[in-house]
C-alpha cells in the first residue's frame, strides 16, 4: 500500500513546493515594485499622519517576513483579504472576474481548436503546398499582430460600421443582471434562465473578443498541430494504413490525427492556460471585465493582497490544467495506461 | 584480465522490478577475445554497460586487470577501457566532423600531439585523410564503425568492449570490419568482449563465448566446440539450428 | 494452379530522388515478374530493394520520382492507375508487410480493430462480421488466443506475435501478392523461423505471390524459390533460390564468400571488390 | 440608444477604492460619491465662487470668524427612515477625525482636528468652532466638500461596523448618505448604478438612473457614444476632440478646470536652485506653441498659480513668459552653466505630460541642457513625490476649492522644509523649496484679510514674485471638455464639480 | 558576366559540393550551404530572410535612409497625413514618422536580438543540465521554470522593469526573464533524448566531466531547435516590449520605438489611423518576418519525409 501512496505523496509535495514558490516570487514581486499602495489608498494630498495611519492599516509597518507568514496563513485559511483598490473581499471580485474570463476563454478556445486543428492537419497533409503556406501565413499574422490594435479595428468595423456585433462589455447594459446569477457566465446562465434576449445579445458582445483571442491561440494549434502531424504522417503505422488500401481523408483522421491528440490535448491545455491567466490588453479594449484587467491593475497599484490570491489561482488553474492533460494522456494513450 | 563474479543487475523499483542480469560470472585472460550471445533483452549489452561503468547499479564483483572496481571509473580506467557501440548512425556525434570526435577523448585525457594521433589512428582503420574532415553523415555505415573503432583506439587501452559492432551493417562491410578488429585484436594483444546474436561473427572473432537466456549465463564453451556444434544446452543446440537458415521441418508452428 | 502465369510483370521500373547534388537513382530500369511463387529480393543496404517494393505500391515518400514503362497486375496496368484507384489495389490485390511490427502498427487501436479494418475497406460487411473474419485470421496466423489478443493494443504483444498480426491483416483481404519488405529481421533468430513458417504456409496454401524483400543471403536462399540479386538500382543477377550458391555473377559471389561461417572458425573473410563495371553492365534476361 | 429617464455614461471603473467620505480621494470615485452626498453647503451649479444652500438652509458666522452656525433643513430621510439631524453631520466629522484618513488630513487644513470643535445645542443646529483666523469669505468652502461636510447614518453604518472600523470596510462599497441619488450597484472594473432619490428636498432628479459603464478604452467610449449606446463619455481623447465636436450629433461643454499644470524643479538639487536657471526653465517651456497644438481646446496658459475663473486670479493675459532660447542660453550662461548640464524629468504616462515633456526636452537641448524623460504610473510618480527622490517633475495638481488661499497654501507656503516635516500635502515642501520670510506672511495676511479688494491685492502680489521666485512653474490651467450626446439638454458642470440631479435629456 | 566568374562560381559551387573536404572550414562551409539550400526551397523563408537582413540594413544605415531627424519637433505641422515631404505622415509632435519607423528598426533589433542573447544560453543552461543529470537538481531547476512558465509574461516583466526602473535595457532583461521557461523546456525535452543516445554514452566512456559533455556535446545538439524557438518567439518579444512600451515601461521618449509609437498613435488611432497603422505594420512585418524564416529554419533544421 505505501509503495502507491509514495509517488501520490512525492506529487503533493511538488504541487505544494510549486505553490509555495510561486506565492514567494509573488510577495517579493510586489514588494520590489514601485507603487506604493498607501499612495494609492491616500491619494496625493493627504498629510503625513494619514500616511502612517494608512500604513499600520496595511500592515506595511511589519517586518517583511511577518507580513509573507500573516498572507501565508490566511491563504491557507481561504481569506484573501480585501483588495485595496475595489474595497470587496478578494474572494468576491474573484467570483465576478474569473467566469468572466473563463467563458472568454472557453469561447475563444473553441474557435481555435475549431479553426486550428483542421488548418494545421490540411498544412501537413499538403506540406509545401499553396494551402500550407496560406495556413501558414495566416497563423502568423495571428501571432504577429498587436491585439490591441486589431481589437479597435474590429470595433470600428463590425460594431461601429456595420453593428453587426455588441460594443464593449459582457451584455447590453439594460440586460445587465437581468437573469439570476448562477454561474457567472452569461451564456450559460442566459440559457438556464431560459432569456434568449439576454443570451443573445451576450452572444454579440463575446464573439468580437473571442474571435480576435481565438484568432491568436489558432495561430498557435495550427502551427503546433502541423508539426506534431508531420511526425506522425511519417511513421510507419502510417504507411500500413496506406497499405490496407484506406483513404486519404481515413488515414489521416482515423490513424495519425488519432496519434497526435495526445500532444494536441497538451498544447490546447497551455494555450487555455494562457487564456485563463487573462488577455489584460483585450479586456481592456472589449471593457471585459476579467481577470487579467483585475490582476494587472492589483499589480500597478502594487494592492497585495489582490495579487498573490489572483497568482494563487493561476498557479492552481496551471497545476490542474496539468492534471487534467495527465488524465488525458491516460484516457487516450493506451501506452501510459 | 577481467572477472567477474555474481553480477546483479536490476531495473525499476518494486513490483515492476525487472531482473537484466542475474548471477553472472566468468573471467577473461588477457589478449582473448570473449563471446557473449543470446537473444534480445537477455542482458548482454547490460553486462557491458556495467563493465565500461556506463551503468552504476549493480551488485557482485568485477575486477579489471586485477584490481577490484566500483560503480564509478576515474580517468585512468577510461585509458584501460574503450567501447565501441552497436549502431554507427547512433555512437557518432552528427555535429562533429570525424577530426573533431577523435580529438576529444585526446582532450578529455590531456594528450599533445593530437594531429599526429589522427592521422595514426585513421590510416590504423584503413580511412585515408580524406576523410578527417567529413561529418558522420557523409560516410557509409562501415566507415562510420571505422571511426567508432579509431576512437576507442586512439587512447591506446588495453580493453576494447564490442557491442554487436556489425550487426546494423551489410555482410560484405561486416567482413571489412570483422577483419579489421581481428588484426587489431592480434597486432595489440587486446582484450575484448564480444557481444553478439550471430553465432557466426562470434566464431569468428572469439575465443571462448557465453550463451545468455534471460538474464542468466546459460552455458560457457570454446569456439572449437561451437564450430564442431558440441554444445550442451539445447537452448545452444537450438540456437545454432537456427542460424544455419529456414528449414520448414524443422519449425514447429504451434506457439504463443 | 497455374504457377508459371505471373501474378504481377514490371518493366523498367526507375525511382530517383532529386537532391541538392543532383538526382539519385535509387532503381535505374529494372524488369522483373513475379508468379505465384516466393521471389527474394536482395542485395546490399541502399541498393533499391526497398524502393522497388513501394514503387509497385505508389507509396514512394515524398520527394520521389519514378517512371515505369509497364506494371501489369492481371490485366490491369497500375502505371496508369490514379491515386483513388490505387485504393482498390492496396491491400485488396497486392499488400505489404513492413519490417518492425513496433513501428507498423497504430499504437493507439487495438490490433483486431486494425485487422477488422483492413477488411471492410475493402468488403461490405458488417463490424461484426470484419470482428468474425479477423478472429479467424488471427486464429489462421497461429494465435492461440485471438479473443484476447484481439483487444490487446500494439504495444502490449510481443515482436513475432505483431509480425503475425501484421500478417493477418495484410492477409485478410485476400490479396494476390504480399511484398513483405524484411519482414523478419527485427525478430530473434528462433522466433524468426515461425514466423516465416506461417508467412510461407499461408502463401503457399492459398497461392499468393510473395515478394521477400531480405539482405540475408542465407535465409533467401532457403526460404524462397527464385533470387533476384540488386545492386546500385538494378537486378545483377536472377537465379532459382536452390542455385544461389552456385551464383555467377561476382558480386553475388562476394557477398557469399562475405558472409562467416559457424564452421569456419577465425578464418580471415574475404572482402567484396566492387568494379565500377558492375553499375551499367547489361542486365540478364529473364530467367 | 439609451431611455429618456436614464443617463448612461462610460468610465474607466478599474480602480475604486472606497465609497468612504472620510477616506474617498479619487476623482472619479468622489464626482459619483457628491451625488449621493449633498455637503452642508454646495457651490453654485454654474459660477463656482458662489456657496449656496445644502443641508444647511441658513449659515452664519460669530464676528471673529471663527465660529459657525448651520441650521439644518427639516424633513430629510436617510434610505433606513432615519432622519438626517445635525448630529449626523456631527457624527460623520467626528468618525473622519478618528479614522484619520484624508479627510482628517483635509480637515486640519480647516483647523479642525478635535471632536470638541463641534456642538450640536439641538437637532437642526450645528456649530462648529475653527481655530483657524480665516476671512470668512472662505471658509464656508470647507463645508462644500462633501468629504467633509456630508451627514452619515450612523446606525446604518455602525450596524457595520467590523473589528472596531466604524464601518469603515462596508463603506468602501456602500453609500449612506443622504443625496439626489442613491447607490444601487456597484462592480468595479463592470458598472455602478446610482438610483435617484425622489423626495430629495430640492425635488426628483430628472433621471431616474444613472448607469456607469466600464469602458477603459478611450476609443471605445468614443463608438459607444457616437451610436448613442451612451450619453455620456467620460474620457475624451485629445486627438479626438476636433472631429467629435464636428459631430452634429454630440454636443461639447468646457469649462476652465481648478488645476496647475506645473513643472517643479527640486531644490535639493544644487544647480536647480541656482535663481538664473529656475528664470531660464521659465523661458524653456513653449506655452504658446503647445497651448495652440498639443493642448489645443484642453488648456489655456496660465504661469501664476491661481486658475482663471477663481477668486484672486490674475487677469487673463498676464503671463510674463514665452519661448525664448536665446534668452535662457545667457541666463544659463550668467549662472555660470554655459556648458549645460544634465537632469531627469520624471512625468506621467498619460496624455498630455509625454508630449510636454519632449517638447520641454528639445527646447533644453537647444540651450545646451540634457533632459532625460521618463515617464511612469501616477501612483509611481506620487511615491516619488513624497520621498522628493527626482530632480524635476512635470505634472497637474488639483485644488479644493475656488478661492486662491488653497492654491497660495499649496504653492508658496511650507512652514518647516525639513524632510523629517513630511508636509507632502504642500507642494512647495515636495520641491523642497522654503520661500521664506515673506511668502508665509503674505499668505497667511491674506488668508486673515477681509476686504476682497485688499485680499486680491495681496494675491496678485504674492502670484507675481512666486512667478519670478518659485521653484515650481506654472504653465497650464486645463479646461475639462465633456463629451455628451445631443439628447442630452443640460448637465451641469461649474469647473469645480459635476451635478448629476439637473441632467435633461430628450 | 564573363566567362571567368561563371567558372569560378562553378569551383566554389563544387567547392562546397566536394565529397571529401579537405578542412574543418570547408566541411563547415558544406554542411552550413548544403542547409541554405534546404532553406532556399522554401520560398517563405528566403522571404523572411530577406526582410529581416533588409531591416538590418535598415537599422545600420538609419542616418542615411531617414529623411528627417526622428526628434526634430515642428508643432505647427504635427499630425499631418503622409506627404511628398513626410511620407508617412507626421506624429503628434510633428516629427517625421518616416525617419522614426527607420531609426525604430534599431531599436527593436536591439531590443530583440539582445532579449535572444539573453534568452538562448539561460534557457539552454537549465534545459540541458535538467535534463542531463535528472533527479533531485532536474526536479528543483523544472520546479522553477513552472513557476516562471505559470506567470503571465507580460506581468513578469512589468514586475521586473518596475524593480529595475523603467528604461530600455532594463525592459530587455525584463522580457528575457520572463521568456527564458518554455526554452528550458525544449532544451530539457530535446537533451532527454539526447541523455540516453550512444555518442554521449561514448563520450562518457571516454572520462569526460559532466560539464563538458552538457556544454560540448549535448548544449549542440539542442541548438537547432532553440534557435528555432527564439526566432520565433522574437516575434512575441517585439509585441511584447511594444506592450511594456504601452504600459510607459519600455523605451523612454523620445527614443524611436514602434512598441512606444504605436501605443502613443493608439489615442489617434480614430482620427490618424495612419499614425497607428505605420509602426504596427512594421512590428508585424517583422515579427512575420521572424516567424517564417525561423519556420523555415525549423523545416531544414529536421527534414522530415
Ligand atoms: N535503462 C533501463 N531501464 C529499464 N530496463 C532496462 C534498461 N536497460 C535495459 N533494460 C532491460 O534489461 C534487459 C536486458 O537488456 P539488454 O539491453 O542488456 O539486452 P541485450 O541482450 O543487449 O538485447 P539486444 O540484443 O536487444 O541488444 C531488457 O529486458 C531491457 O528491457
Ligand atoms: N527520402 C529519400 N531521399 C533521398 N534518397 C533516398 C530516400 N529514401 C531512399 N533514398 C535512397 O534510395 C536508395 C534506395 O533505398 P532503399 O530504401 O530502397 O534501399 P534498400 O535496398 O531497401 O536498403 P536497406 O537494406 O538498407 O533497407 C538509397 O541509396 C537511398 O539513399
Ligand atoms: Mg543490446
Ligand atoms: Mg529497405
Amino acid at each position: 500500500m505505501p509503495r502507491r501512496v509514495l509517488p501520490i505523496l512525492r506529487g503533493s509535495l511538488s504541487i505544494a513546493l510549486t505553490l509555495l514558490g510561486l506565492l514567494a516570487l509573488t510577495f517579493f514581486i510586489g514588494r520590489v515594485l514601485p507603487f506604493d499602495p498607501i499612495a494609492a489608498v491616500v491619494g496625493e494630498k493627504a498629510d503625513a499622519s494619514v500616511y502612517e495611519t494608512v500604513r499600520a492599516r496595511l500592515g506595511l509597518d511589519q517586518p517583511l517576513y511577518v507580513q509573507f507568514g500573516l498572507f501565508l496563513r490566511d491563504m491557507l485559511s481561504g481569506n484573501f483579504g480585501r483588495a485595496i483598490f475595489t474595497g470587496n473581499a478578494v474572494a468576491d471580485d474573484l467570483r465576478h472576474v474569473i467566469p468572466a474570463t473563463v467563458e472568454l476563454a472557453t469561447v475563444a478556445i473553441i474557435i481555435g481548436c475549431g479553426l486550428g486543428i483542421p488548418f494545421g492537419v490540411a498544412a501537413a497533409v499538403y506540406r509545401g503546398r499553396p494551402i500550407d503556406h496560406a495556413v501558414r501565413l495566416l497563423s502568423l499574422i495571428g501571432h504577429s499582430v498587436p491585439i490591441f490594435w486589431l481589437g479597435l479595428m474590429g470595433l470600428i468595423v463590425f460594431y461601429a460600421w456595420l453593428g453587426w456585433v455588441g460594443g464593449s462589455g459582457r451584455v447590453d447594459i439594460f440586460y445587465l443582471d437581468a437573469v439570476p446569477r448562477r454561474t457567472g457566465m452569461l451564456l450559460v446562465d442566459s440559457l438556464l434562465a431560459g432569456d434568449w434576449d439576454v443570451f443573445v445579445s451576450a452572444l454579440r458582445h463575446i464573439i468580437l473578443p473571442a474571435l480576435l483571442l481565438g484568432y491568436s491561440s489558432m495561430a498557435y494549434i495550427s502551427r503546433m498541430t502541423r508539426s506534431f502531424m508531420l511526425d506522425q504522417l511519417g511513421q510507419e503505422y502510417v504507411t500500413t494504413a496506406r497499405v490496407k488500401g484506406l483513404s486519404r481523408r481515413r488515414v489521416v483522421w482515423g490513424h495519425a490525427f488519432r496519434n497526435v491528440l495526445v500532444q494536441l490535448a497538451t498544447i490546447v491545455a497551455i494555450s487555455y492556460g494562457g487564456l485563463l491567466e487573462g488577455a489584460v490588453l483585450t479586456e481592456t479594449v472589449f471593457a471585459w471585465p476579467g481577470f487579467g484587467q483585475y490582476l494587472t491593475t492589483a499589480l500597478m497599484i502594487g494592492d497585495m493582497n489582490a495579487v498573490l490570491a489572483c497568482t494563487l489561482i493561476v498557479g492552481l488553474v496551471f497545476i490542474c490544467l496539468n492534471l487534467i492533460t495527465d488524465l488525458l494522456y491516460r484516457f487516450l494513450d493506451p501506452r501510459t495506461r | 584480465m577481467i572477472e567477474v563474479s555474481q553480477l546483479r543487475v536490476a531495473f525499476g523499483a518494486d513490483e515492476n522490478e525487472t531482473i537484466a542480469v542475474d548471477d553472472v560470472s566468468f573471467t577473461i585472460p588477457e589478449a582473448t577475445v570473449y563471446g557473449l550471445v543470446g537473444e534480445s533483452g537477455c542482458g548482454k549489452t547490460t553486462i557491458l554497460r556495467c563493465l565500461c561503468g556506463l551503468n552504476r547499479q549493480w551488485s557482485g564483483s568485477i575486477r579489471i586487470a586485477g584490481k577490484p572496481v566500483g560503480p564509478v571509473r576515474d580517468l585512468a580506467f577510461y585509458r584501460m577501457a574503450q567501447m565501441v557501440f552497436q549502431d554507427p548512425y547512433g555512437s557518432l556525434h552528427p555535429r562533429h566532423t570525424v577530426n573533431t570526435i577523435l580529438s576529444e577523448p585526446l582532450l578529455v585525457h590531456g594528450i599533445a600531439d593530437i594531429g599526429a594521433r589522427v592521422s595514426r589512428v585513421l590510416a590504423q582503420v584503413g580511412l585515408g585523410e580524406s576523410f578527417r574532415f567529413r561529418y558522420p553523415h557523409q560516410l557509409s555505415g562501415g566507415q562510420r564503425q571505422r571511426v567508432a573503432i579509431a576512437r576507442a583506439l586512439i587512447l591506446e587501452p588495453r580493453i576494447l568492449f564490442l557491442d554487436e559492432p556489425t550487426s546494423a551493417l551489410d555482410v560484405s562491410v561486416q567482413a571489412e570490419v570483422l577483419n579489421l578488429l581481428r588484426d587489431i585484436q592480434v597486432e595489440q594483444g587486446l582484450t575484448c568482449v564480444l557481444v553478439s546474436h550471430d553465432l557466426a561473427v562470434v566464431a569468428n572473432l572469439c575465443n571462448r563465448l557465453a550463451v545468455m537466456k534471460q538474464g542468466r549465463l546459460v552455458e560457457e564453451l570454446g569456439v572449437a566446440d561451437l564450430m564442431s556444434g558440441r554444445a550442451h544446452g539445447g537452448y545452444t543446440q537450438r540456437l545454432i539450428a537456427a542460424s544455419a537458415g529456414y528449414d520448414r521441418a524443422l519449425v514447429s508452428l504451434d506457439s504463443d | 494452379m497455374t504457377s508459371n502465369s505471373p501474378i504481377l510483370t514490371v518493366e523498367d521500373l526507375r525511382v530517383g530522388f532529386p537532391t541538392p547534388r543532383g538526382t539519385v537513382e535509387a532503381v535505374r530500369g529494372i524488369s522483373f515478374a513475379i508468379g505465384r511463387n516466393k521471389v527474394g529480393i536482395v542485395g546490399e543496404s541502399g541498393s533499391g530493394k526497398s524502393m522497388t517494393g513501394r514503387a509497385i505500391l505508389k507509396l514512394l515518400p515524398g520527394g520521389a520520382t519514378s517512371s515505369v514503362k509497364s506494371m501489369k497486375l492481371g490485366d490491369t496496368d497500375l502505371a496508369g492507375l490514379s491515386e483513388s484507384e490505387m485504393l482498390g489495389v492496396r491491400g485488396k490485390r497486392i499488400s505489404m508487410i513492413l519490417q518492425d511490427p513496433k513501428y507498423s502498427l497504430n499504437p493507439v487501436m487495438r490490433v483486431g480493430h486494425q485487422i477488422a479494418e483492413a477488411f471492410r475497406v475493402h468488403h461490405r460487411a458488417s463490424k461484426a462480421e470484419a470482428e468474425e473474419r479477423a478472429l479467424e485470421m488471427l486464429a489462421a496466423v497461429r494465435i492461440r488466443d485471438p479473443r484476447r489478443v484481439f483487444s490487446l493494443y500494439p504495444h502490449e504483444v510481443s515482436g513475432g506475435m505483431g509480425q503475425r498480426i501484421m500478417i493477418a491483416m495484410m492477409l485478410i483481404p485476400e490479396p494476390e501478392l504480399i511484398i513483405a519488405d524484411e519482414p523478419t529481421s527485427a525478430l530473434d533468430v528462433t522466433v524468426r523461423l515461425q514466423v516465416l513458417a506461417i508467412l510461407d504456409e499461408l502463401v503457399t496454401t492459398r497461392g499468393i505471390g510473395l515478394m521477400f524483400i531480405s539482405h540475408d543471403l542465407n535465409l533467401v536462399s532457403t526460404f524462397c524459390d527464385e533470387v533476384l540479386i540488386m545492386y546500385a538500382g538494378r537486378i545483377v543477377e536472377r537465379c532459382p533460390a536452390a542455385e544461389l550458391h552456385q551464383a555467377k555473377h561476382p558480386y553475388t559471389r562476394g557477398l557469399l564468400a562475405s558472409l562467416p561461417r559457424l564452421e569456419d572458425g577465425h578464418k580471415r573473410l574475404r572482402v567484396l571488390e566492387r568494379d565500377p563495371s558492375w553499375r551499367d553492365e547489361p542486365i540478364p534476361a529473364e530467367a | 440608444a439609451t431611455p429618456k429617464d436614464v443617463f448612461v455614461m462610460a468610465s474607466d471603473l478599474t480602480t475604486f477604492i472606497t465609497f468612504d467620505p472620510a477616506a474617498a480621494n479619487e476623482s472619479f470615485p468622489n464626482e459619483l460619491l457628491r451625488q449621493m452626498c449633498t455637503p452642508l453647503l454646495s457651490l453654485d451649479h454654474q459660477d463656482p465662487s458662489k456657496v449656496v444652500a445644502g443641508l444647511a438652509e441658513t449659515w452664519s458666522n460669530s464676528p471673529d470668524g471663527k465660529t459657525w452656525t448651520f441650521s439644518i433643513r427639516r424633513g430629510m430621510v436617510f434610505a433606513s427612515g432615519k432622519p438626517v439631524t445635525s448630529s449626523s453631520v456631527a457624527w460623520s466629522m467626528r468618525r473622519s477625525m478618528k479614522l484619520n484618513l484624508v479627510t482628517a488630513s483635509l480637515m486640519r487644513d480647516w483647523g479642525l482636528s478635535s471632536p470638541d470643535q463641534i456642538a450640536t445645542p439641538d437637532d437642526h443646529t450645528l456649530v462648529i468652532t475653527l481655530t483657524k483666523d480665516l476671512a470668512p469669505s472662505i471658509t464656508p468652502f470647507a463645508f462644500t466638500n462633501h468629504r467633509l461636510g456630508a451627514a452619515l447614518d450612523a446606525d446604518t453604518v455602525m450596524a457595520h461596523e467590523k473589528d472596531g472600523d466604524l464601518g469603515a470596510g462596508w463603506l468602501n462599497t456602500n453609500v449612506a448618505c443622504y443625496g439626489p441619488y442613491r447607490l444601487n450597484t456597484l462592480r468595479a472594473q463592470e458598472v455602478v448604478i446610482l438610483e435617484g432619490y425622489p423626495k430629495f428636498w430640492s425635488g426628483a432628479p430628472a433621471m431616474k438612473r444613472i448607469i456607469v459603464r466600464h469602458v477603459p478604452e478611450p476609443g471605445a467610449q468614443r463608438l459607444l457614444l457616437e451610436k448613442n449606446d451612451i450619453d455620456y463619455a467620460k474620457s475624451v481623447e485629445a486627438s479626438s476632440l476636433a472631429a467629435m465636436v464636428a459631430n452634429p450629433d454630440l454636443r461639447f461643454q468646457f469649462k476652465p478646470r481648478l488645476d496647475s499644470v506645473y513643472l517643479a524643479l527640486n531644490q535639493k538639487d544644487p544647480v536647480l536652485t541656482n535663481p538664473k536657471v529656475i528664470e531660464a526653465f521659465r523661458y524653456l517651456i513653449d506655452y504658446q506653441g503647445l497651448s495652440e497644438t498639443v493642448q489645443k481646446g484642453r488648456a489655456e496658459i496660465r504661469q501664476s498659480f491661481v486658475p482663471a475663473g477663481v477668486f484672486g486670479a490674475l487677469p487673463k493675459g498676464e503671463d510674463p513668459y514665452r519661448l525664448d532660447i536665446a534668452k535662457a542660453k545667457a541666463l544659463l550662461a550668467e549662472a555660470g552653466y554655459g556648458d549645460g548640464f544634465k537632469k531627469t524629468i520624471l512625468t506621467m504616462t498619460n496624455y498630455p505630460f509625454p508630449d510636454l515633456a519632449q517638447n520641454l526636452q528639445q527646447n533644453a537641448a537647444k540651450a545646451g541642457v540634457t533632459l532625460e524623460v521618463r515617464t511612469m504610473a501616477t501612483a509611481q510618480l506620487y511615491t516619488l513625490m513624497r520621498s522628493r527622490d527626482f530632480q524635476m517633475l512635470m505634472a497637474v495638481y488639483d485644488y479644493d476649492y475656488p478661492d486662491a488661499n488653497d492654491m497660495a497654501l499649496r504653492m508658496a507656503y511650507n512652514p518647516d522644509n525639513s524632510d523629517a516635516a513630511k508636509a507632502t500635502n504642500f507642494l512647495a515642501w515636495r520641491a523642497a523649496w522654503a520661500p521664506g520670510a515673506w511668502f508665509k506672511e503674505q499668505v497667511e495676511t491674506a488668508q486673515r484679510e477681509r476686504d476682497p479688494a485688499k485680499r486680491t491685492a495681496l494675491y496678485a502680489e504674492l502670484q507675481r514674485r512666486h512667478m519670478q521666485e518659485s521653484p515650481i512653474i506654472g504653465i497650464f490651467q486645463r479646461l475639462g471638455a465633456m463629451a455628451l450626446h445631443k439628447r442630452v439638454k443640460r448637465f451641469d458642470y461649474n469647473g469645480a464639480e459635476i451635478f448629476y440631479d439637473t441632467i435633461q435629456k430628450d | 558576366m564573363t566567362v571567368q566568374s561563371f567558372e569560378r562560381d562553378a569551383s566554389l559551387r563544387t567547392w562546397l559540393l566536394a565529397e571529401a573536404p579537405e578542412s574543418g572550414f570547408q566541411a563547415w562551409s558544406q554542411s552550413f550551404y548544403l542547409a541554405w539550400l534546404r532553406l532556399a526551397a522554401n520560398p517563405l523563408a528566403v522571404i523572411g530572410l530577406v526582410v529581416l537582413l533588409a531591416l538590418g540594413l535598415v537599422a545600420l544605415m538609419a542616418p542615411w535612409i531617414a529623411t528627417h531627424s526622428p526628434f526634430d519637433q515642428v508643432l505647427t505641422e504635427r499630425l499631418q497625413r503622409p506627404s511628398a515631404a513626410h511620407w508617412l505622415g507626421t506624429d503628434e509632435l510633428g516629427r517625421d514618422v518616416f525617419s522614426r519607423i527607420v531609426y525604430g528598426a534599431r531599436t527593436t533589433l536591439y531590443i530583440v536580438g539582445l532579449v535572444a542573447v539573453i534568452v538562448g544560453p539561460i534557457g539552454l543552461c537549465i534545459g540541458a543540465t535538467a535534463g542531463y543529470l535528472g533527479g533531485w537538481v532536474e526536479a528543483l531547476l523544472m520546479r522553477i521554470t513552472d513557476i516562471f512558465l505559470s506567470f503571465p509574461s507580460l506581468i513578469l516583466a512589468l514586475a521586473f522593469v518596475s524593480a529595475l526602473g523603467p528604461s530600455l535595457d532594463n525592459a530587455i532583461i525584463a522580457i528575457a526573464l520572463s521568456s527564458w521557461p518554455g526554452i528550458a523546456r525544449l532544451a530539457r525535452a530535446e537533451t532527454l533524448t539526447i541523455r540516453s543516445s550512444d555518442y554521449v554514452d561514448a563520450v562518457r566512456v571516454m572520462g569526460a566531466s559532466t560539464p563538458r559533455i552538457i556544454f560540448k556535446h549535448v548544449m549542440p545538439m539542442c541548438l537547432p531547435s532553440v534557435v528555432v524557438r527564439v526566432t520565433l518567439s522574437m516575434a512575441s518579444v517585439a509585441l511584447t516590449a511594444a506592450g511594456l512600451g504601452f504600459l510607459g515601461l519600455g523605451a523612454q521618449p523620445p527614443t524611436p520605438e514602434w512598441g512606444a509609437m504605436l501605443s502613443t498613435a493608439r489615442q489617434y488611432l480614430l482620427e490618424h489611423w495612419y499614425l497607428a497603422a505605420m509602426p504596427g505594420l512594421a512590428i508585424l512585418t517583422v515579427s512575420l518576418a521572424f516567424n517564417l524564416f525561423g519556420d523555415g529554419l525549423r523545416d531544414m533544421l529536421n527534414p522530415r519525409s
